[in-house]
C-alpha cells in the first residue's frame, strides 16, 4: 500500500463520480466537461500504468478533439436535455 | 486497496454506467455520450491487463533497459491496440455526432421517444 | 419504464459475468507471450528503442493502415453526411462575440510553437512516447485553436484534401516498396541504423510522418468543416 | 520583401532554438531535422507570427526582457503568497470587484503582455481588453478611480514592458 | 538524492489539490466554475506528470506533460468560446 | 555543489506541490468563479512552474525540456484563465454579492451573447 | 505470382486516390470504384487454381511469420467470400456509374470502396485484432452509407445501427482482450492452439461477447432491429450490397470465431435455434410491409436465419448447402435489389402498389425480378431449391425436427407475400404512369451478368457443390486450419 495507489484510488473513484454525474446531469455542455475530465484522468492513469504512448493519444485526441466535436455539435443542436 | 480491485472493477463499472447511458438515456447526445464512456472503459481495461508489477514503459531507451527487455518492460501489445482503439472511438464519435446533428435538423429534438423509427 | 428495467436487469446479469470472468484474470503478473518476441528482439529487428511504435508499425503495421483508413472514412463520412447542410438557420440566428485581443495575439503566437510540438511528435516517434497519430492530431488541434480565436481564418480545403490523398497513397507505396524490396506487405526494407538517433528504425519515421501528414490534414479538414457549420 | 525576410527568419530562429530545447541535444541529424521544420513551418505562419521581424532580437531589447523577468517572478510570489493567504484564512477576507484601467500600450502584443502579467499577479485577472481599456477583477479593491488603479494595476509593469514591447 | 518525506508530502499536497479540484468540477455549480477546475486540474497534473516522471527516472515522461498541457488549454478554450457564444 | 543543487531542487519541488495544493484549495473555497481564477491560475501557474523547475534542477539532463514546459505554461494558463474569466462574464455569471464594484456593467464591450 | 495482399492494398490506394483524381478530371471519380474492383476481381480469380492447388496461402505482412505479424489466410472459404465480395461490388459500382445517387459523389465512391475492402479484409483476415479493425472499417462505411441520403429516416436509421453496431464492436474488443490475457496472442490459431489453458468462465464469457458482436453484423434475431431500417435508409444500390455481401461477411466472422477459434461444435445447436427464430420473426413481419425495399429487406433477414440454420446444423452437407445458398443468394438479391432500384427509377417510389403492372411495361426487369423471387423461393429448377433442399434435408439428418418444421413454416410465410408481389407485378393495373426515360444499359449489364450467374448456377449446382465443398472443409476442420497457419513459422 504506497501512496501512488491512494492515489490512484483517488482518481479511479473521481472518474466513476463523474461518470455518475454525467448520468445525472440534464446540461449537456456540464456532462460534456465532465467527459473531458473522465479523459484526463484516464490519462494519468495510464501514465501511472507505464504507457505513456498511450497517455499521449488519449489526451489530444479524447481530451482535444472529442470535446471539440462534441461542442460543435451541441451548438447544432440543444444544450438541455428535456 | 486491491489494485486489481481497482482497476477491473472501476474500468467494469464505468463501462456498465456507460452502457447504462446508452441504454436507458433518450436523449441522442447522452447515447454518445454513453458511447464514449464504454470506449474509455475498455481502454481502460485493456493497459490495465498488459501492465506488469515494478516495471517501465516499453521505450527502451537506456541502456540498462536493453539487457533483458522482457524482465524490464511492460507488455507492449496492449498499448498498440488501445492506440488503434481510440482512434477508431474518435472516428465513430466523430459520425456518431454528424449522425446527430443531420437529425435535430430534419426532426428538431434529440429525444428519441419522439423520433418515429429510433424507438427501440 | 419497461425499458429501465429491461435495462438494469441486463447490467446486472452483465456485472455478475463481468465480476465472475474479471476476477479470474491476474493484475500484475507476467503473463506474455507474443510480446516477450517483441521486447527481445524488436530493438535488434528494426532499430526503434520504442516499442510500441515498432509494434504499432511494423509488426501489426497492417492494423495500423486500417487505422488511418478509419480515420479517413470517419472524415470522409462527416464531410458527406454534413455536406449542404443549412449554413445559416434563420432561426436561430445569433450575434456571435467576437474573441478577445488577448486570445488573438497568443494565440497567434502559439500556433506556430504547437505546429512545431505537433511535428517534434510523429518526427520523434520511434524514440520518444507518441508518434504519427497524436502528433497529426496536435496539428490539427493547432489549427483548431487558429478557429476558436480568429472567426475569419481559413484552411484551404484543395490543399489539405491533396494533402490527405497524397499521404495516404504514400503509405500504401511504402508497404508496396516492402513487399517487392523485402518480401513481404510493409516490411521494412531500410537499415534499422544505430538504435536512439532520429535516421534509425528503417521505415517507422517514414510512416509515422506519412501518417502525421494524413491525419493532420484530415483532423484539420474534419475540424473546418465543423467551424463552417457553426457559422 | 525585407521585412517579410526579416519576419520569417524571425519565427524560424525562435522555432529552431525550440526544437533544440524540446530535443535537449545538438545531434547533427536532430538538429538538420529541426532546421528544416522550423523553416518549413516558418514559411506559412511568419506573418501571424510576428508584425516586426529581426530587430525584436536588438540587444536592448533582449536585456531588457532578461530583467524583467526576476521582476516578474518576484511579483508572482508576493501574489500568491497575497492568494494563499485568502485561500487559507478561514473567514476568506475578500474584497473583489471590476475596475476599469487604461493601458499606454500601443501594440497588440505589448496589451497581451501586460495583460498576461497582470493576470499573473497579485489578485488581479483580466476579463476584457477592449482597444486602450483593460477590465479587471481585483480580488482586493483598493482604489476604484481609473487614473490610481492604473498607477497600482498595469503601472507596475508599463515601465519595462513599453521597452520589450515598443 | 530527494528524500522520502519529501515525496511523501509532494504526493499528499498534490493529491489533495486533484481531490479538491475534483470536488469543484463535479459541485459547480454552473459550467464555468467546472471549467476552472478542468484548468486548475490540467496545470496541476502536469506537475504531477513530471514528478512522477522524476520518480521513474524516465525523461520521456515529461513530453507528455508538455503534449498534456498543450491538449488541456487547447479544450479549455474551446469550452469557454462556446460558453461566451463565440463558437 | 551537488548535494546544494539537490536540496535546492528538493525544496522547489517541496513549495511547488504546495502551491498546487493551495490553488486547488482556492478553486474549492472560493465563492464565484472570478475569485476560483485567481487562485486557479497564479498559484497553480506557480506550483507548476517552481515544481518543473524543481525536477529540472534534480534531474540536470531535463533541463531544457523543462524550460520548454515552463515557457509554455507561462505563455497558456494566463491566457485561459482570462478566457474563462471573460467567458463567465460574458455567459452572465454574476458576480459574488460581496464584490464593491463593477466598471464593466455599463460598458458595450462586455455585453455577450452566451449562457452561463 | 500475385500477393493477396493487393486485394486489400489496391482499393486503399484508389480510395486515398479519389479526391486527387477529382482534382485532375472530375468525371473520372465514377469509374475509379470499377477499374479497382474489377482488378481485384481478376486478382481473386487467378488465386483460385492456388488455392485449389496447396490449400490456404498464409500471407505475411511486416516481414515476420503468423504469431509475432498480422497474416492474411487466403483459404478457400475465404477466397470464396471475397471473390463474391468483389465480383458483386463490380457490378454495383457499374450500377452506379449511371445511377448516380446524391452528391457528394467522390465521399460517395471513397465509402463504397472502402465498405467492400472491409468486408474483403474480414473474410481473409488471421489475426482476430485485425478483424475487430477490419469490422470497424466495414461498419463505419456503413453507418455512413446508410446516413447518406440524408432523409430523416436514413439519419434515423444510421443512428440505431451506429449505436447498435458499436456496443458490438466495444463487447466484441473486450472479449477479445479477456482471451489476449490468457494466451498472450492474437493470432486466430494461436489463440485457438492455446485455447486450453483459458480459464472456462473467461472462455464463456468471451465467447458470448464475441458471439453478440458478430450476431449484430449477421442480423441475428434479437440484434437485428437496425437491420430493416438501415436496409430501407441506404440507397437501393447500397442496400444490395448489405443484403448481398456485408451481412455475409459479418456470418463468416461469427463462423470462423464459433468454429475455428473456439471449437464450440457441441453448442451450435443454440446458433440453429436462433436461425430459426430470426427466419421466423422477419418472415412474418415482412408479410405486413408495403414498402418493397422494407420487405425484401426482411426476407434478406431471414435468408440469414436460415443460412444460420445450416451452419448451425453444422454437419458436411449442412455446411456444403449454406455456402451454396451464400452464392444463391447473393445473386438473387442483388438482382432484387438493383433491380427495385430500376423500377424505382421509372415509377418514383418503392411502394407495392406502385409496382402494380410493371410486368408489361418493363419486361425485362421484371423478368429477372420474377426470376429471382422464385429462386429464392426455392422453385426447382433454379438454384435456390438445390441449396434451400439441401439445408432442410441436413437438418432433418441431424434429428432437428421441430427446427424442420419452423422452417418449412417461415418458407410458406415466405411464399405469400412474394406471391404477392408477383401478383401486383404482373395481374394488375397500374394506377400511375411512367417516369419517361430509358433503362441505362450499364444497369442492366450488370442484372444481365447477375442473371448469368443465376442460371449458370442453376445449370450446374453439382459443379457449384463440388466448388464449395473445400470451403466447407476448412471451415469444418479445425485443425487443419491452425496447422496450416502456425506452419509458416511460429514461436
Amino acid at each position: 500500500m504506497t501512496l501512488l495507489n491512494l492515489l490512484e484510488t483517488l482518481l479511479v473513484i473521481g472518474m466513476l463520480g463523474a461518470a455518475l454525474f454525467v448520468v445525472r446531469t440534464r446540461d449537456l455542455l456540464a456532462a460534456v466537461v465532465v467527459t473531458a475530465i473522465i479523459s484526463l484522468v484516464a490519462a494519468i492513469l495510464f501514465y501511472v500504468l507505464q504507457a505513456p504512448d498511450v497517455a499521449i493519444t488519449e489526451a489530444a485526441i479524447d481530451a482535444g478533439l472529442t470535446t471539440a466535436i462534441f461542442l460543435v455539435a451541441l451548438r447544432k443542436t440543444e444544450r438541455y436535455e428535456k | 486497496m486491491n489494485q486489481a480491485l481497482l482497476y477491473f472493477g472501476g474500468s467494469a463499472a464505468l463501462f456498465l454506467i456507460g452502457l447504462y447511458l446508452v441504454l436507458v438515456k433518450t436523449n441522442l447526445i447522452k447515447i454518445v455520450l454513453g458511447l464514449d464512456l464504454m470506449e474509455t472503459a475498455v481502454n481502460l481495461f485493456i493497459v490495465a491487463s498488459g501492465y506488469i508489477k515494478d516495471r517501465t514503459a516499453p521505450i527502451l531507451n537506456r541502456p540498462d533497459l536493453l539487457a533483458h527487455p522482457s524482465q524490464r518492460a511492460v507488455d507492449p501489445v496492449p498499448h498498440a491496440l488501445v492506440l488503434t482503439a481510440i482512434v477508431i472511438g474518435v472516428a465513430v464519435m466523430a459520425m456518431a455526432l454528424s449522425i446527430v446533428i443531420r437529425i435535430y435538423e430534419k426532426r428538431q429534438t434529440l429525444d428519441i421517444s419522439k423520433l418515429r423509427s429510433l424507438r427501440w | 419504464m419497461t425499458r429501465r428495467v429491461l435495462a438494469i436487469l441486463l447490467l446486472l446479469i452483465l456485472a455478475v459475468a463481468l465480476y465472475q470472468a474479471l476476477a479470474r484474470v491476474p493484475f500484475g503478473t507476467d503473463r506474455m507471450a507474443v510480446s516477450r518476441y517483441y521486447l527481445d528482439h524488436g530493438v535488434q529487428d528494426l532499430g526503434g528503442v520504442n516499442i510500441v511504435t515498432s509494434v504499432v508499425v511494423l509488426y501489426r503495421g497492417f492494423d495500423t493502415l486500417g487505422e488511418v483508413t478509419v480515420l479517413f472514412l470517419a472524415a470522409t463520412g462527416l464531410g458527406a453526411l454534413l455536406h449542404g447542410l443549412a449554413l445559416h438557420d434563420e432561426k436561430r440566428r445569433r450575434t456571435k462575440t467576437p474573441p478577445s485581443l488577448i486570445m488573438r495575439t497568443a494565440t497567434r503566437i502559439l500556433f506556430p510553437l504547437i505546429l512545431l510540438l505537433g511535428a517534434y511528435v510523429f518526427v520523434h516517434g520511434h524514440l520518444t512516447p507518441g508518434g504519427g497519430f497524436p502528433g497529426g492530431v496536435v496539428v490539427a488541434l493547432a489549427y483548431l485553436l487558429g478557429f476558436l480565436a480568429h472567426d475569419h481564418w481559413r484552411v484551404n480545403h484543395r490543399a489539405v484534401r491533396w494533402i490527405e490523398g497524397l499521404a495516404g497513397m504514400t503509405y500504401v507505396i511504402i508497404g508496396l516498396l516492402g513487399l517487392y524490396l523485402a518480401g513481404s506487405f510493409l516490411a521494412n526494407f531500410l537499415p534499422p541504423g544505430t538504435p536512439g538517433r532520429l535516421f534509425s528504425a528503417g521505415i517507422i519515421p517514414l510512416i509515422y510522418i506519412t501518417i502525421g501528414f494524413k491525419v493532420g490534414s484530415e483532423m484539420t479538414g474534419l475540424l473546418s468543416e465543423m467551424k463552417e457549420i457553426t457559422e | 520583401m525585407a521585412h517579410r525576410i526579416g519576419q520569417f527568419l524571425f519565427t524560424a530562429l525562435v522555432l529552431f532554438g525550440l526544437w533544440l530545447l524540446f530535443t535537449g541535444t545538438l545531434d547533427p541529424q536532430e538538429t538538420a531535422v529541426g532546421a528544416l521544420l522550423a523553416a518549413g513551418i516558418a514559411l506559412f505562419t511568419h506573418r501571424r507570427f510576428t508584425r516586426g521581424g529581426l530587430q525584436n532580437l536588438a540587444p536592448g531589447r533582449l536585456l531588457c526582457l532578461l530583467a524583467y523577468l526576476p521582476f516578474f517572478t518576484w511579483q508572482m510570489i508576493k501574489a500568491n503568497l497575497d492568494v494563499a493567504y485568502r485561500a487559507l484564512h478561514p473567514r476568506m477576507p475578500l474584497n473583489p470587484g471590476i475596475v476599469r484601467v487604461k493601458t499606454r500600450m500601443t501594440s497588440d502584443i505589448g496589451k497581451m503582455a501586460v495583460a498576461n502579467s497582470i493576470t499573473l499577479t497579485p489578485g488581479t485577472l483580466t476579463l476584457e481588453v477592449d482597444d486602450d481599456t483593460l477590465y479587471i477583477h481585483w480580488i482586493d479593491v483598493r482604489s476604484t478611480d481609473p487614473e490610481e488603479a492604473r498607477r497600482l494595476i498595469p503601472g507596475v509593469f508599463e515601465p519595462c514592458l513599453k521597452r520589450i514591447f515598443p | 538524492m530527494i528524500p522520502g518525506w519529501l515525496w511523501i508530502l509532494a504526493y499528499t499536497l498534490i493529491g489533495l489539490g486533484v481531490l479538491l479540484g475534483l470536488l469543484r468540477a463535479f459541485l459547480g455549480p454552473k459550467t464555468p466554475d467546472r471549467l476552472v477546475a478542468v484548468d486548475a486540474l490540467v496545470t496541476i497534473t502536469m506537475g504531477l506528470m513530471v514528478l512522477l516522471g522524476l520518480w521513474y527516472r524516465r525523461g520521456i515522461y515529461l513530453d507528455i506533460a508538455l503534449i498534456y498541457g498543450a491538449l488541456g488549454f487547447i479544450a479549455t478554450l474551446a469550452i469557454a468560446r462556446y460558453l461566451e457564444g463565440g463558437l | 555543489m551537488n548535494l546544494l543543487l539537490q536540496g535546492v531542487a528538493g525544496t522547489l519541488i517541496l513549495i511547488g506541490s504546495l502551491f498546487l495544493f493551495l490553488g486547488a484549495l482556492g478553486v474549492y473555497r472560493f465563492p464565484d468563479v472570478y475569485n476560483r481564477l485567481q487562485a486557479g491560475t497564479k498559484s497553480t501557474t506557480l506550483g507548476a512552474l517552481s515544481l518543473i523547475l524543481g525536477v529540472g534542477l534534480a534531474e540536470p539532463a531535463w533541463l531544457p525540456k523543462a524550460l520548454v514546459l515552463m515557457l509554455f505554461i507561462l505563455l497558456t494558463n494566463p491566457v485561459s484563465s482570462h478566457a474563462i474569466g471573460r467567458a463567465s462574464y460574458k455567459s452572465g455569471y454574476p458576480l459574488w454579492e460581496g464584490s464593491i464594484v463593477d466598471h464593466c456593467q455599463e460598458h458595450d464591450a462586455c455585453k455577450g451573447g452566451g449562457e452561463a | 505470382m500475385v500477393n493477396p495482399i493487393l486485394l486489400i492494398a489496391l482499393p486503399l490506394f484508389f480510395a486515398f486516390s479519389i479526391p486527387i483524381v477529382g482534382f485532375v478530371y472530375r468525371p473520372l471519380q465514377r469509374w475509379i470504384p470499377v477499374v479497382s474492383l474489377g482488378l481485384t476481381t481478376l486478382i481473386a480469380l487467378s488465386l483460385i487454381p492456388r488455392v485449389g492447388a496447396h490449400g490456404p496461402i498464409v500471407v505475411i505482412t511486416g516481414g515476420f511469420p503468423p504469431p509475432i505479424a498480422i497474416n492474411l489466410t487466403v483459404g478457400p472459404l475465404g477466397l470464396l467470400l471475397a471473390l463474391l465480395i468483389q465480383v458483386v461490388g463490380l457490378l454495383t459500382a457499374l450500377y452506379l456509374v449511371q445511377v448516380p445517387v446524391k452528391e457528394p459523389h467522390d465521399r460517395f465512391s471513397m465509402l463504397f470502396l472502402l465498405l467492400l475492402l472491409g468486408a474483403t479484409g474480414m473474410v481473409l483476415t488471421g489475426d482476430a485484432f485485425n478483424l475487430f479493425v477490419f469490422l470497424e472499417i466495414t461498419s463505419i462505411a456503413a453507418y455512413a452509407l446508410t446516413g447518406f441520403q440524408r432523409t430523416g429516416e436514413s439519419v434515423e436509421a444510421a443512428f440505431k445501427y451506429l449505436v447498435i453496431g458499436s456496443i458490438g464492436s466495444t463487447l466484441y474488443l473486450l472479449g477479445l482482450i479477456l482471451l489476449y490475457t490468457q494466451t498472450g496472442t492474437l493470432n486466430l490459431a494461436d489463440i485457438a492452439r492455446h485455447l486450453h489453458q483459458v480459464d472456462p468462465r473467461i472462455l464463456y464469457l468471451s465467447l458470448v461477447l464475441i458471439a453478440v458482436a458478430f450476431g449484430v453484423e449477421a442480423e441475428m434475431f434479437p440484434l437485428n432491429g437496425w437491420a430493416p431500417d438501415a436496409y430501407q435508409g441506404a440507397p437501393v444500390a447500397v442496400t444490395a450490397l448489405f443484403s448481398a455481401v456485408i451481412a455475409k461477411a459479418g456470418l463468416y466472422a461469427l463462423l470462423r470465431m464459433l468454429y475455428t477459434l473456439f471449437g464450440v461444435q457441441n453448442l451450435l445447436y443454440v446458433l440453429a435455434l436462433l436461425g430459426v427464430l430470426t427466419l421466423l420473426v422477419a418472415e412474418a413481419a415482412a408479410l405486413r410491409q408495403r414498402n418493397v425495399r422494407r420487405m425484401l429487406a426482411y426476407s434478406s433477414i431471414g435468408q440469414m436465419g436460415l443460412l444460420m440454420l445450416a451452419f448451425g446444423v453444422g454437419s458436411s452437407v449442412a455446411v456444403s448447402s449454406g455456402l451454396f445458398h451464400v452464392l444463391n443468394h447473393a445473386v438473387f438479391k442483388g438482382i432484387l435489389f438493383l433491380g427495385l432500384g430500376l423500377m424505382a427509377l421509372r415509377t418514383g417510389s418503392e411502394n407495392l402498389e406502385d409496382l402494380a403492372g410493371l410486368g408489361r411495361r418493363m419486361p425485362w426487369v421484371s423478368l429477372l425480378f420474377a426470376v429471382a423471387i422464385l429462386g429464392t423461393l426455392g422453385l426447382p429448377p433454379l438454384s435456390g431449391f438445390w441449396s434451400k433442399f439441401f439445408i432442410l434435408y441436413a437438418t432433418a439428418r441431424a434429428k432437428f425436427y421441430g427446427l424442420l418444421l419452423l422452417a418449412l413454416l417461415g418458407s410458406v410465410l415466405e411464399a405469400a407475400y412474394y406471391l404477392r408481389l408477383l401478383q401486383v407485378l404482373y395481374f394488375q393495373e397500374p394506377q400511375k404512369p411512367l417516369v419517361p426515360g430509358r433503362t441505362p444499359w450499364l444497369p442492366a449489364l450488370s442484372l444481365g451478368v447477375l442473371a448469368v450467374l443465376l442460371l449458370l448456377f442453376s445449370a450446374f449446382p453439382h459443379q457449384v457443390f463440388h466448388l464449395v465443398r473445400p470451403a466447407a472443409t476448412e471451415l469444418l476442420n479445425r485443425g487443419w486450419y491452425i496447422s496450416k497457419v502456425l506452419a509458416t513459422g511460429g514461436l
